[in-house]
């Protein structure tokens, strides 16, 4: 035929709960199996890792602001994405993060203070624990996304019923290694979810100069699979887009790609100053926009929430950060060994010698310092 | 004459280019509204507009693959890559096309791109934000590696680079982008490219360094003058072409070679200078050669970061080394 | 609005001559502005550069089997989509090639002879006319692309009225470069045409291996620009989708996408032996939908191309093909030296050094040779 | 023992180790079907299937990235990539990860994936398929690199690194893929890395090389051999680790290095061993080091490429230099 549609493709966009609060549970059902439903308990979950989350954030920029904390990439205003992806891993699942997924990471376990520690320049803050097969945060952006790929590819080969996930801000979608990354997870249909935190910016680079495509899921259409938008200030949604996502991949069903729409409302880093680059007035709109804000609000027309129960929540969540600033602040200095200690499994004779140069380096300056 | 420091240096020396050529374009990550992660080309954007200094999406291939293009096309772009740790994305790029464009058309093409990338440790920043791999572009032909080491330094060999016909990747020494101030001319100043500058004099031995490495250079000299050593102190500026001229005839001087360089060890450029050094000065040396440099491990996190950095102590120890061999 | 359609995208197949070289004019109207047509000439004038760039082709085959010339990529089955581009492409416009456009470049103006040169591992194969601004071939597949970006940023920069066509295989659509290079693109919406040859193979890997889109059109969708999939082995539809897109960049109204679909008829080169990894039948099945079939079929029910007209126009071929051989075999050695002397405008010293002990070598080894 | 060349004993020691190790997989552009473009990965498909012998998109980066995360979670990938050219694609990931994962994570994570590629000139191949960087990677803190330099060589060099718990990047001189066969033995042999082998003894000079400059080297040792010179040729065969002290003790035997290699000059890895001899060997130097490299241009298409590469004419001028000094 000479001339003929060969493909459609339609981008969804997807929100359970407005920015009034208000849950539209039509929507709801039809992604829940018969068996499953979101209980108060769960909702409420939700809610308090929010509340944990943004804390710890709210207490790196001023650990950071007295000097007591390194350059920090602050997570305000993406909770609701964090929360939302981590209710819906397993712990046996695979999790590569970014830079700005310390919200995230704290909910699969990775303890308070080690999240500090690294945030301070220290390298034990990138220790995962074995419990959780998650990634340190690589900094290159968007080159994790093939490590990503590869784990997935290895727990198909091996069998593992597993799930991979892989979030990245907008900017990364326009690295090579995305584009090759993604284009992997097609062809081999692969158990990878990647999940793109949409916060508008890039440093100063709005999204609308970081790719002329009017949304960020359609990208997954070059790719052959699945992609989607959801409104990353709904937790709800999130969580259940996520959740479902996750699930197709551990069932051999292959990658799937959601677009988290949300907005960074700090810095890029405590080392930025946004005010050069954008107004005021954009970033009072998406304040509007708070996914806690809509989140509370719900919670107080449907379960009666109080301010005595968010008073409570806060001073427990406030104690919990307590602890992990002192934990932090108490850890001892580490090994300057460690770094040839932990670059080969057996050190070769030449960086023998230079680490016993280091370690008289040391020795000397101890010895100064007794003097 | 100002009081600047390097990055203001670097930022005058590119208003003052962009001025006089209208073929110059500056590309780059954050390069434009937000004026560089290190305010580099702060203000250019004001000045020259959006279509001369641009912001581009978060892709090192693309910014140096399609600045080849446009250089090859009669432009003279200058890409800014944010850090050299993101260099590595547009290796392909730099080694294959941008080294070669020339060659492969037989100088129908050419490709006059001045790659500027802040690099180096020093500056508590986080990881891969420390790299100091010249050796890279040193061992590619076809490349010019300059690396200045003061601000007035930076402008002159700036507006050298960003005149020359061919590609340079030019690495900005992020420790001292503050550190130091120094009256620079308000005129243009032209610093040749492939011509070391000896900073210091003295014929007990030579030093051999490049970039921030210069400072603990001057400070260890300077404790070990007041011990009456006196030394040669000779800053490279350019790493490639490398001026074998003026370190041989220091050596053959002094008779005894020191060089410093913050990159790890092994197959830095130190060693090439070395290497230079036993060849075409042996017979000139009364002690061997010792070379000050990072150790083969990457650059810790911040905490650690001072343990990887030689510093004036290791480059005291280093001369007293070859004084007293 | 809880859950809507955000975008909705297709992708077209177009097609103006069939596999049995029946012609539907009533596409044609429609892409021709009042004033055009396509003549007779015109038609003639493809199909008599399709038999001269087969000829070259079969001939190149020929000559590297008797030794006279290197590893050598064939074209023959893509080549209308090289005869449509050189025709819809201006000469005040830049190309920028792969490897496998020997017709194309042909047709644009590069002496068969130094095309020989080139395949024949001689660099001044690689020296193209002042009269074209196309770009030598690049071996690294796919990072030629943003170079093509690059010029259509400068020729928007410098307001030349230009457009750039960049062309490559289905192949480097897999590579980070294709990427980066598309987004910045659409991004800057500079005036470029990105054409794929997808003639279905890269090597021994199958497109359905290269990604799992099912047409690589769609790949443009992730860019904000329109993509289409035109019969590469249809001239005319080449030729007119080809040269809207160049007006449409000409017009400064950004880049286009084309995938050409075609099928390569020979191994990958010379080196390569694709009985190892694909079918006699499937590359039969190609060989009856061959370009120059359609075309001449086309040509003798429209204008009644006979034998003799075929034969007459071989003959010229032939001579043509002839003279270039003996031109390029009668080409004098190239200077050595040129590897220094084309390396940097200005020789530093070190390198002049290295000269010397180039010419040195030569000399004693033609002193040698006199002995 | 079988008579094999390079490529088939590079196949067999895949052959072998696939056998052994479940958690071995392959993956790369045309190792399946294929075979590889120089057969490498020949049958390996119809062995082991199509799950442990895998075609890849063309996709450099990905193909090293993926194989990274694969090696993390506890398979060994060996990763093809087709000439040591198109790496450069995929340096990102190679500087960045591949080589710093065991460090990021202090330990957590472990990358054991090996890298093959073709590599260096003299195949009359087109642009970029004539590459001899190894001075990059042997600058990359927590990279191994490898260079066999025979069959057998090969065979029992590949074995080692397919068990190095470390990333290597492991290069296979095509030029001798196919030009030397020799008895390799069919079982298992494992050469240590690190660890260079004494390819020839004499006491008037050291020649220092690896993979096919072994070959010319000993045509050279050869006809000094018979003019009365005997030497010692070092074939490296790791070239990160690098084995000082056998490069020492010779040496320090003979007081004369000449160091043979295919890559630019500038910066490459016979820097580092000149700068490592001038340091650790100054006094028994009788004679400046000689380096035998190319040119430090890109390496011609085929018609010139005789011109770039060093042969057996300049080891022989490079021999009589560090005698008659
Ligand atoms: C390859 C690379 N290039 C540049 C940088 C410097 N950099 C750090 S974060 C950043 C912006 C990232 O934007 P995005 O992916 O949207 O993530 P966000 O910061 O918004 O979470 C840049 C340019 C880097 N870390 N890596
Ligand atoms: C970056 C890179 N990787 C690998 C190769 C080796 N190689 C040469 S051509 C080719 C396949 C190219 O396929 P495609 O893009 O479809 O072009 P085609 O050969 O079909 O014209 C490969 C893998 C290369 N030249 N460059
Ligand atoms: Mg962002
Ligand atoms: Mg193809």
């Amino acid at each position: 035929m000479p001339k003929r549609i060969l493909e459609e493709f339609k981008v969804e966009w997807f929100q359970l709960l407005d920015e009034c609060g208000t849950l539209d549970s039509s929507l709801l059902s039809p992604l829940l199996s018969p068996s499953e439903s979101i209980t108060k308990k769960e909702i409420q979950g939700f809610y308090e890792s929010m509340v944990l989350i943004r804390s710890f954030d709210e207490k790196a920029l001023k650990l950071q602001r007295m000097g007591r904390l390194g350059t920090y990439a602050s997570i305000c205003g993406q909770e609701a994405i964090q929360v939302g992806c981590a209710a819906a891993l397993r712990s046996s699942d695979w999790f590569f993060p970014a830079f700005r997924e310390s919200g995230l990471s704290i909910l699969r376990g990775l303890p308070m203070k080690t999240l500090y520690q690294y945030w301070s320049g220290d390298e034990r803050g990138s220790v995962v624990p074995e419990a959780h097969n998650d990634f340190p945060i690589a900094i290159p952006v968007g080159t994790h996304i093939p490590h990503a790929v590869g784990a997935a590819w290895a727990a198909l080969y091996k069998k593992d019923k597993i799930a991979v996930l892989a979030t990245f801000g907008d900017g990364a979608t326009s690295k090579g290694d995305f584009h090759e990354g993604l284009n992997f997870a097609g062809v081999f249909s692969l158990p990878v979810v990647f999940l793109c935190q949409n916060n508008q910016w890039a440093i100063s680079i709005p999204v609308s100069r970081q790719t002329a495509a009017s949304t960020i899921a359609q990208k997954a259409i070059a790719y052959g699979f699945p992609g989607i938008q959801v409104d990353g200030n709904d937790v709800i949604a999130v969580y259940l887009v996520v959740k479902q996502a996750l699930e197709r991949a551990r069932r051999g069903e292959g990658p799937t790609f959601i677009e988290c729409l949300t907005y960074r409302l700090n810095d890029h880093t405590t080392a930025d100053d946004a005010s050069r680059y954008r107004s005021e007035e954009e970033v009072t709109l998406w304040q509007e926009k708070d996914p806690m804000r809509r989140l509370r609000r719900y919670l107080e027309k449907t379960y009666d929430w109080s301010t005595s129960h968010e008073e409570a929540l806060q001073q427990e969540v406030n104690a919990r950060i307590s602890t992990a600033v002192e934990e932090y602040e108490s850890v001892g200095p580490d090994d300057p060994l460690q770094m040839f200690d932990s670059l080969f499994e057996t050190l070769p004779k030449d960086l023998l010698e230079q680490r016993a140069e280091l370690k008289r380096r040391i020795e000397k300056e101890q010895e100064g310092a007794r003097h | 004459m100002s009081k600047l420091n390097l990055v203001q240096a670097v930022n005058q020396a590119l208003f003052h280019e962009m001025d006089l050529n209208p073929n110059m374009v500056i590309i780059g990550e954050d390069v434009g509204q937000d004026g560089g992660v290190f305010r580099a080309t702060d203000g250019l954007i004001h000045k020259f507009g959006e279509s001369r200094v641009v912001d581009t999406p978060l892709s090192e291939s693309a910014i140096i693959g399609t600045a080849i293009g446009m250089a090859a096309y009669g432009l003279n772009p200058v890409a800014e890559i944010q850090f050299m740790g993101f260099l590595y994305g547009a290796m392909e790029q730099l080694v294959c096309h941008a080294a070669r464009l020339r060659t492969r058309s037989r100088g129908r093409y050419t490709c006059p791109l001045v790659v500027r990338a802040p690099y180096g440790g020093g500056i508590h920043a986080p990881e891969l934000h420390s790299e100091s791999t010249e050796a890279f572009f040193v061992h590619t032909p076809g490349l010019k590696v300059v690396v200045p080491s003061t601000p007035a330094e930076a402008k002159g060999l700036l507006l050298s680079s960003l005149r020359d016909p061919d590609p340079v990747i030019f690495l900005e020494p992020s420790k001292i982008y503050r550190a130091i101030k120094e009256e620079v001319p308000d005129e243009e100043v032209l610093i040749p490219l492939g011509q070391a500058r000896l900073v210091a004099e003295g014929d007990q031995a030579t030093l051999i360094t490049w970039g921030a490495m210069l400072h603990p250079t001057l400070r260890a000299a300077t404790i070990m003058s007041e011990q009456g050593v006196y030394t040669d102190i000779i800053d490279l500026r350019t790493l490639s072409p490398l001026d074998s001229d003026t370190i041989m005839k220091s050596v053959e001087k002094t008779g005894r070679a020191v060089i410093i360089h913050e990159a790890a060890l092994t197959c830095g450029v130190g060693a090439e200078i070395a290497a230079q050094i036993s060849e075409k000065a042996l017979l000139s040396l009364v002690s061997p050669i010792v070379r000050v440099a990072g150790f083969d491990t990457g650059v810790p996190l911040p905490k650690l970061e001072r343990y990887y950095f030689p510093g004036c102590d290791q480059i005291i120890e280093a001369i007293q080394k070859v004084l007293s061999f």
